[in-house]
């Protein structure tokens, strides 16, 4: 049954600074927030606690109105110190002081055997009281699934091949048993079967392993090989009207626990790595963290952008910003706002490209070499030229030139046709990095997304 | 009542009869005026190889012309072994300047007709022959005037339906017309050459010599469509000007 | 480079919003940005790191690798000049003649080119696209050394505006520029193009004997007088030099033509480049040459006239198939931009030079006229590739 | 085809024969509302024939008296036709009227009857007659129809003069046959060659449509 | 081979939108997708097809001077080629309806994609421009059937080319006042000139 795939297209981006597999030794932080930007598709987020309130972790803090029984819940029990609002009232961060010592809302337990005999609609009411079920991303689209559909498969990548990912086996050590009852959960959710993807050349970590009733495919070849959107595209594509979900090995691990131990913990081993990171390590904290305390005193220079999650398709944050929801690194790269005397010419081994145009020698360098890459664009803003050069970034049948062409000229029934329902923004994250005319192809397709999904 | 058939049917005739008397009427009473301009639009063609003719015919009316061509022009029509005929293969008449050299051009060489036009007028004299042929893009088409010596052209005028403006149009030019005025059909030989247009432009005189005229830049395959034509229907015309005109007792010329 | 860069920050608030030359600033950033690649960011969500490359560099790319044709052209003229002359000469001398002849023909173009280019985007105010980098280059390599300088100018406005402008800009025309400028030479001023004396000769005669006629000119004319291909250009200018239109020499390219285009040998060395920084299509190129020799084979056996039965190796030294498969086939814009239609679209391209050429008399150089009928059929070669597409997807939802 | 109604107001006093309404009838067509450059009506035949101005005028002529008779014929019928066969009643009178046109040029403008050669007949098929008689003259009184198709034709007409002028002047050195440029003392104008070619026509048009809209604001969606 | 060159010419050479500005209303009203454009070529290269022959047919025997000698020699004289016109087009719209009609009885699939378009055609410049032609040039009725199918292809391949095009450019940054007709005068143009290679080629 398992499959082996094999992948040719694809771009690996070979950063400086990768973090050490050890976890630092760093008091944890004291503050933490809730981005309601996080979840994609939440446009009409409904606050249940005011400032001055006080939580605890797994208490709601916000629903969706459009899908009101999935809850938001605080990672840590603490006080909600300030609800911070952005233009026009939008909701931007709820800041939770947390307290020493967590104090967890109590959820039900259940033994394995409970679990066994568990209906879907309790395991439903549990998640979505418990705040992991926003853990579920349905494709299409790339949002939180809802709690009524049934997906015909779901799909959970083991490996993470982005630049400086963390890595998923080291994050997860010692939560074996909460992947296992998570998995065992996801299997009411569907009829059909639950893919497990690892990455070929990797060993496969003991987290994994020992999972039965799923299916184990092997994957092979550069980034985005261990996106879960390439994954889907080759093992089982969507079409028009399929539903497919995918979760983390985190967010499954997550959901075991919410049923094992009836707590929403928010615990989470992340990275931090960037070039501009004195000792990049991995560190134990929790889902929304305050990045300070990680970061200070431990950079190179300050003149740096902090990145929560990747640098591909991660957001910018301040020094003091705190960890996305889904988001399991932080990298902290160089600025790169500064003009370079004749930038667009001059021969260079050291701006990692994609392209071999004159002067760009990285392709010369060993594949060993890790680059430091600033934030800077390397060019202007121009018109769509058609190069080709993104058909041979992403390992998928798609026109993806067409396909941004048809989400300019909101052209819906090409979109549909040109393969819209089987990418999100982190698949075709590579197309952005390598655009010649430099266009922020990732907001492009996520405006196509939410025409299609709205019409 | 308006959309029944008899009501549709009824109003289709009437307006069939109508329109069609209507078009009909018209075409009697315009016939004769349209048989007027096409009679003379050859007769300003054929009158125009004749290059005093031509700048004369600027300032003439209609009339004039008409008047003119009858009073200088005189037409036979032979065949293709020089004899000349008067009828077709039906047995009706031929006048020379109704044949339809395109219509004959389709026609094996040795079925057409070849109309001669004969020019005098106050003791100059001309024979004007009609040529057709194919030019780089579409058809070519001229009159060639040649004096009573058979050998000297005394002017040409030519057309075309389609060859590149700028280039191989420029046969039209008097500027390139005027070229052939003078030249002569025959080599130092007494042999038919008929007069070549030479590749490129710009040759001197003398390089050209007697049987050749300048070419035109960059319209060579034009000029190459007015060298065969040339060489074609100069050459046809030769048995009816060895029978004809050099065997002067053969001539009859009617008087049109 | 600091002094420059405060230069341009002292006279920046002229050109910006409220400023006096407000209107003006597109040409005050694309003079800017000709000095120092931008300080611009990535944005907050999305990619934060971004590829080294841009337009510009890609740009340059395609100019550099046009490098060993324009050096070999500027020689050539002067090469030509000599011999057509009769008079020995250094290297250093042609190359001088030559670059006294091509040098303001580029810098007619480039000055053209650029003047519109710049106007256009102060009208519309959008940023100067450097497109015409390339393009810029391209036209003076393909008209011949004898242009009068006006038609290079009046050629390129045309091209820039009506082939480009009016769509939008760079990335957005149909039509590859320079050859849209080298057509409208050819069909407005075909006397001075159409492939007869394209020597420059100067105020000089040319020595007897001397036949200033491209290689397709004369196998044109060999077809028309029924005389094989070959040996009319082996009769040609054998008063020069008794191998003049030998294979080696039009592979080298000592011969009369464009300025640009007659050597294979260096639009090859352009290939090798463009390949190498993967800036053209290898898909391209070699469909092209070899839908162009397949053609040439199969002309050998239909041979219905002398044209047709030249050894079709021929057919790839000739003219200006090299220069046109490397650097004009390949224009990412105006070709096909799916990598199955690439093939096809190259393929075409060679087919129809082939037939051009050797069925159309009136025009000898056939690779523009393929190319430009292939930009034209491009967009529906990859709507039917990208139809297909659709149509696996579609098949495979209904599974 | 554009399908306005403009049914006729009901004016019981006598209209003045120009009233500003019917004025309108005339001058919208000029420019805002320009059959050619606005409706994309009517380009089949308004080409082909622009490389001089001379025979463009013979045809601006024609084509206006066809649709102004036309119009006004149809709309003396337009109670009288019926529905189902209402094309091809129009296109019966507007055969008609073309060939009455096509006789008068062979008889008396041969050489205009020889140039514009097959262009005369295809005004048949120009679909701003057709388009007229549709949207106009089968809803409205005879005088207005006339002013109509006199307004649309002279709108047309503009336009092709317009575009054989500027292929006219720079790809022969004319104007109406006259060598202006010799005139002025320019010998050897090099004339463009494109501009006699059926491209010069397509991009000429393509400018003047440019600067037509641009004036008159007109936005294509 | 006369008639291979007719049908080559009447595609490429004299093609009827590049050469002849012939069907351009529907040329550019019908070119927005290649879809439509597909159908309304097809229908084109369909109705053409039947009605040159048709009409070569009239024009011989009923309209062309002398054309009813085959009624007796009486009949020899007269000249009905003022009726040319009118009776083309009344050929024509009858053709274009029993297209339509034995189409929507026999392939109802075909009629779908070809049907919208058939009352389109019969006042399409291209399809009486084709007729009046072949009177004009004296075809023989195989040299007017080659004539019609090429014109009809000719112009098919025009059509859907520019669909493709204009698909492409769909999303570009056109000025304002050129979008729509303007854009596409330009185009076509521009097209043009690409098919202007194959100006003389003679088989």
């Amino acid at each position: 049954m398992s499959k082996i795939v094999k992948l040719k297209k694809g771009f690996d981006i070979n950063l400086a600074g990768k973090a050490q597999k050890q976890i630092a030794n760093t008091p944890p932080s004291d503050t933490f927030a809730i981005k309601p930007t996080d979840f994609v598709g939440m446009t009409r987020p409904k606050l249940l606690v005011a400032e001055g309130d006080s939580v605890k972790a797994g208490t709601p803090v916000l629903y969706d109105k459009m899908q009101e029984n999935v809850m938001i819940c605080s990672p840590v029990s603490g006080e909600v110190v300030e609800v911070k609002r952005g233009a026009k009232r939008k909701l931007l961060e709820i800041k939770i002081l947390a307290d020493k010592e967590i104090e967890y809302e109590n959820f039900q337990t259940y033994n394995v055997s409970d679990i066994k005999s568990l209906s879907r609609e309790e395991a439903t009411a549990q998640m979505t009281k418990g705040g992991v079920w926003a853990n579920i991303i349905q494709r299409p689209f790339g949002v939180i699934a809802k709690e009524e559909d049934t997906p015909k498969s779901i799909f959970i990548s083991a490996f993470d091949t982005h630049p400086l990912a963390a890595d998923l086996a080291f994050t997860l050590k010692g939560e074996e048993e909460a992947f296992k009852t998570g998995i065992e959960i996801l299997k009411k959710f569907t009829e059909g079967p639950i893919h497990i993807n690892h990455d070929l050349n990797g060993e496969v970590s003991s987290v994994f392993s020992g999972i039965e009733g799923v299916q184990h495919n092997k994957f092979s070849g550069p980034h985005p090989a261990g996106n879960v959107g390439v994954q889907i595209h080759h093992i089982d594509p969507i079409a028009k009207g399929d539903l497919i979900w995918t979760v983390s090995p985190y967010g499954v691990a997550q959901i075991g626990k919410l049923f094992s131990k009836g707590v929403y913990d928010a615990s989470k081993v992340i990275a931090l790595a960037g070039s501009e990171v004195t000792e990049p390590q991995y560190y134990k904290t929790l889902t929304g963290a305050c990045i300070n305390k990680m970061v200070e005193g431990n950079l190179k220079q300050d003149h740096v952008r902090y990145i929560s999650g990747n640098v591909l398709t991660g957001e910018k944050i301040d020094a003091d910003g705190y960890l996305g929801f889904y988001h399991n690194s932080v990298v902290v790269i160089p600025e790169g706002d500064f003009e370079e005397a004749f930038g667009w010419i001059l021969p260079t081994t050291k701006k990692l490209s994609f392209h071999r145009a004159f002067g760009l020698l990285s392709f010369l360098n060993s594949s060993k070499k890790e680059y430091v890459v600033n934030t800077n664009t390397h060019g202007e803003k121009r018109a769509f030229v058609m190069t080709g050069a993104f058909e041979k970034v992403v390992p998928m049948d798609i026109y993806c030139d067409y396909l941004f062409k048809a989400v300019l000229s909101e052209d819906y029934e090409n979109m549909e046709a040109l393969g819209i329902y089987e990418v999100i923004e982190e698949d075709i994250a590579l197309c952005e990095f390598i655009d010649v005319s430099k266009h922020d192809l990732q907001a492009m397709l996520r405006e196509g997304l939410t025409l299609i999904q709205t019409s | 009542m308006r959309q029944s058939n008899t009501y549709i049917i009824v109003f289709s005739l009437i307006l069939t009869v109508v329109l069609g008397g209507l078009l009909s009427g018209v075409s009697q009473v315009l016939g004769p005026a349209q048989k007027k301009a096409v009679d003379l639009d050859t007769k300003k063609q054929i009158l125009g190889a004749i290059p005093a003719e031509k700048a004369a015919l600027q300032s003439m009316t209609p009339e004039q012309i008409l008047a003119r061509y009858s009073e200088v022009i005189s037409s036979v029509v032979a065949d293709y072994n020089g004899n000349l005929v008067t009828t077709n293969e039906k047995g009706e008449p031929i006048v020379a300047e109704n044949v339809n050299i395109e219509k004959n051009y389709k026609k094996p060489v040795d079925q057409r007709v070849f109309p001669v036009f004969k020019y005098s007028e106050n003791g100059e004299e001309a024979y004007i022959v009609p040529t057709f042929g194919a030019g780089l893009w579409d058809a070519i088409w001229g009159y060639v005037a040649i004096a009573p010596d058979l050998e000297t052209i005394i002017g040409v005028s030519f057309d075309h339906k389609g060859e590149t403006p700028g280039l191989g149009a420029r046969i039209t030019t008097d500027e390139v017309q005027a070229r052939y005025q003078g030249k002569e059909m025959y080599d130092a030989q007494g042999e038919f050459v008929s007069i070549e247009m030479v590749k490129g432009e710009n040759h001197s005189d003398s390089e050209l010599g007697a049987n050749k005229v300048d070419g035109m830049a960059g319209a060579t395959l034009t000029a190459n469509g007015v060298n065969s034509m040339l060489k074609n229907y100069l050459g046809y015309y030769q048995s009816y000007f060895d029978k004809n005109v050099r065997n002067a007792n053969a001539m009859t010329l009617n008087n049109n | 480079m600091k002094f420059v860069q405060k230069g341009f920050d002292k006279i920046k608030p002229l050109f910006e919003k409220g400023g006096k030359y407000e209107k003006l600033h597109p040409i005050y950033e694309g003079h800017r940005t000709l000095f120092f690649a931008p300080k611009i960011v990535t944005g907050s969500k999305g990619a934060q790191i971004r590829d080294g490359i841009d337009l510009k560099r890609m740009m340059m790319t395609v100019i550099i690798a046009m490098v060993p044709c324009l050096l070999f052209g500027m020689w050539n003229v002067g090469h030509q000049y000599y011999l057509a002359t009769g008079v020995d000469a250094t290297f250093l001398d042609k190359f001088l003649i030559g670059a006294m002849k091509v040098v303001p023909i580029i810098a007619v173009s480039y000055i053209v080119g650029l003047g519109t280019e710049f106007t256009i985007c102060v009208i519309r105010q959008h940023d100067v696209n450097e497109g015409f980098l390339v393009t810029g280059m391209l036209i003076p390599l393909v008209v011949p050394p004898t242009i009068p300088l006006w038609q290079v100018g009046l050629a390129t406005f045309f091209a820039v505006l009506v082939g480009k402008e009016v769509f939008g800009g760079t990335g957005m025309n149909i039509l590859n520029v320079a050859l849209t400028a080298r057509a409208f030479l050819y069909f407005a001023y075909p006397s001075q193009i159409s492939g007869e004396v394209w020597t420059y000769l100067g105020d000089k005669a040319p020595v007897d004997g001397y036949s200033g006629a491209t290689s397709l000119a004369l196998a044109v004319e060999a077809s028309n007088s029924g005389m094989g291909v070959v040996d009319k250009l082996a009769q040609t200018n054998t008063a020069l030099s008794a191998d003049f239109f030998s294979l080696p020499n039009l592979f080298y390219g000592f011969i009369p033509g464009s300025i640009g285009e007659t050597s294979t040998l260096a639009a090859l060395l352009g290939a090798l480049i463009l390949i190498a920084t993967g800036v053209g299509s290898w898909k391209i190129i070699v469909s092209v040459f070899g839908g162009a020799f397949l053609t040439g084979l199969l002309m050998n056996q239909v041979a219905a006239n002398t044209y047709m039965e030249m050894p079709a190796v021929y057919h790839l030294v000739i003219g200006g198939l090299a220069f046109g498969a490397v650097f004009m086939a390949t224009d990412p814009v105006s070709a096909a931009q799916t990598e199955a239609g690439k093939w096809i679209y190259g393929f075409l391209i060679g087919v129809l030079t082939i037939i051009v050429r050797v069925l159309n008399p009136a025009y000898p150089e056939g690779i523009m006229l393929a190319i430009l009928l292939m930009n034209v059929f491009a967009p529906l070669i990859d709507f039917y590739v990208v139809q297909a597409n659709k149509k696996r997807r579609l098949a495979r939802a209904t599974v | 085809m554009s399908t306005e109604t403009l049914e006729a107001p009901v004016v019981k006093e006598k209209e003045a024969l120009l009233s500003k309404r019917r004025k309108k009838f005339v001058t919208d067509p000029l420019n805002d509302d320009n059959p050619v450059t606005v409706q994309v009506l009517g380009i089949c035949s308004a080409l082909a024939v622009t490389t001089q101005m001379k025979p463009t005028l013979v045809m601006a002529i024609s084509v206006t008296l066809v649709l102004m008779f036309s119009n006004l014929i149809i709309s003396l019928m337009r109670n009288a036709i019926p529905t189902r066969v209402r094309i091809i009643v129009q296109l019966a009178v507007v055969a008609t009227l073309v060939t009455l046109v096509n006789e008068v040029l062979k008889a008396y403008a041969y050489d205009m009857y020889k140039e514009l050669s097959v262009f005369i007949g295809l005004i048949i098929t120009n679909c701003i007659v057709m388009g007229r008689l549709e949207a106009f003259a089968l809803g409205n009184k005879p005088y207005d129809s006339m002013l109509d198709g006199l307004g649309s034709g002279l709108g047309y007409s503009w336009i092709i003069l317009a575009v054989a002028f500027f292929r006219e002047i720079w790809g022969s050195g004319n104007v109406f046959g006259y060598p202006v440029f010799e005139a002025i003392g320019i010998e050897n104008f090099p004339t463009n060659g494109l501009m006699v070619s059926p491209v010069g026509a397509f991009v000429v048009l393509g400018f003047i449509i440019w600067v037509q809209r641009t004036k008159t604001g007109y936005v294509e969606h | 081979m006369d008639l291979l060159n007719l049908g080559i010419k009447s595609i490429f050479i004299e093609n009827m939108i590049f050469a002849y500005f012939l069907g351009m209303c529907s040329f550019l009203a019908v070119s927005k997708k290649v879809s439509t454009a597909f159908g309304l070529g097809l229908a084109v290269v369909f109705v053409l097809g039947m009605t040159v022959p048709m009409n070569w047919l009239l024009n011989e025997f009923v309209l062309k001077e002398g054309a009813l000698a085959w009624l007796g020699a009486d009949f020899a004289t007269i000249d009905l080629s003022f009726l040319r016109f009118i009776m083309f087009i009344a050929i024509i719209a009858a053709m274009v309806q029993l297209v339509e009609m034995t189409i929507e009885k026999y392939s109802p699939s075909l009629y779908g994609s070809l049907g919208i378009f058939l009352p389109l055609i019969a006042v399409n410049c291209a399809i009486l421009g084709s007729s009046l032609f072949m009177a004009q040039r004296d075809y023989t009725i195989g040299e007017a059937t080659v004539f019609g199918f090429g014109s009809g292809i000719g112009f098919f391949l025009a059509i859907v080319a520019l669909a493709a095009i204009r698909e492409k450019l769909k999303y570009s940054n056109v000025p304002d006042g050129l979008k729509g007709l303007g854009i596409t005068m330009f185009i076509t143009g521009l097209m043009g000139i690409a098919f202007m290679s194959f100006m003389g080629i003679s088989i």
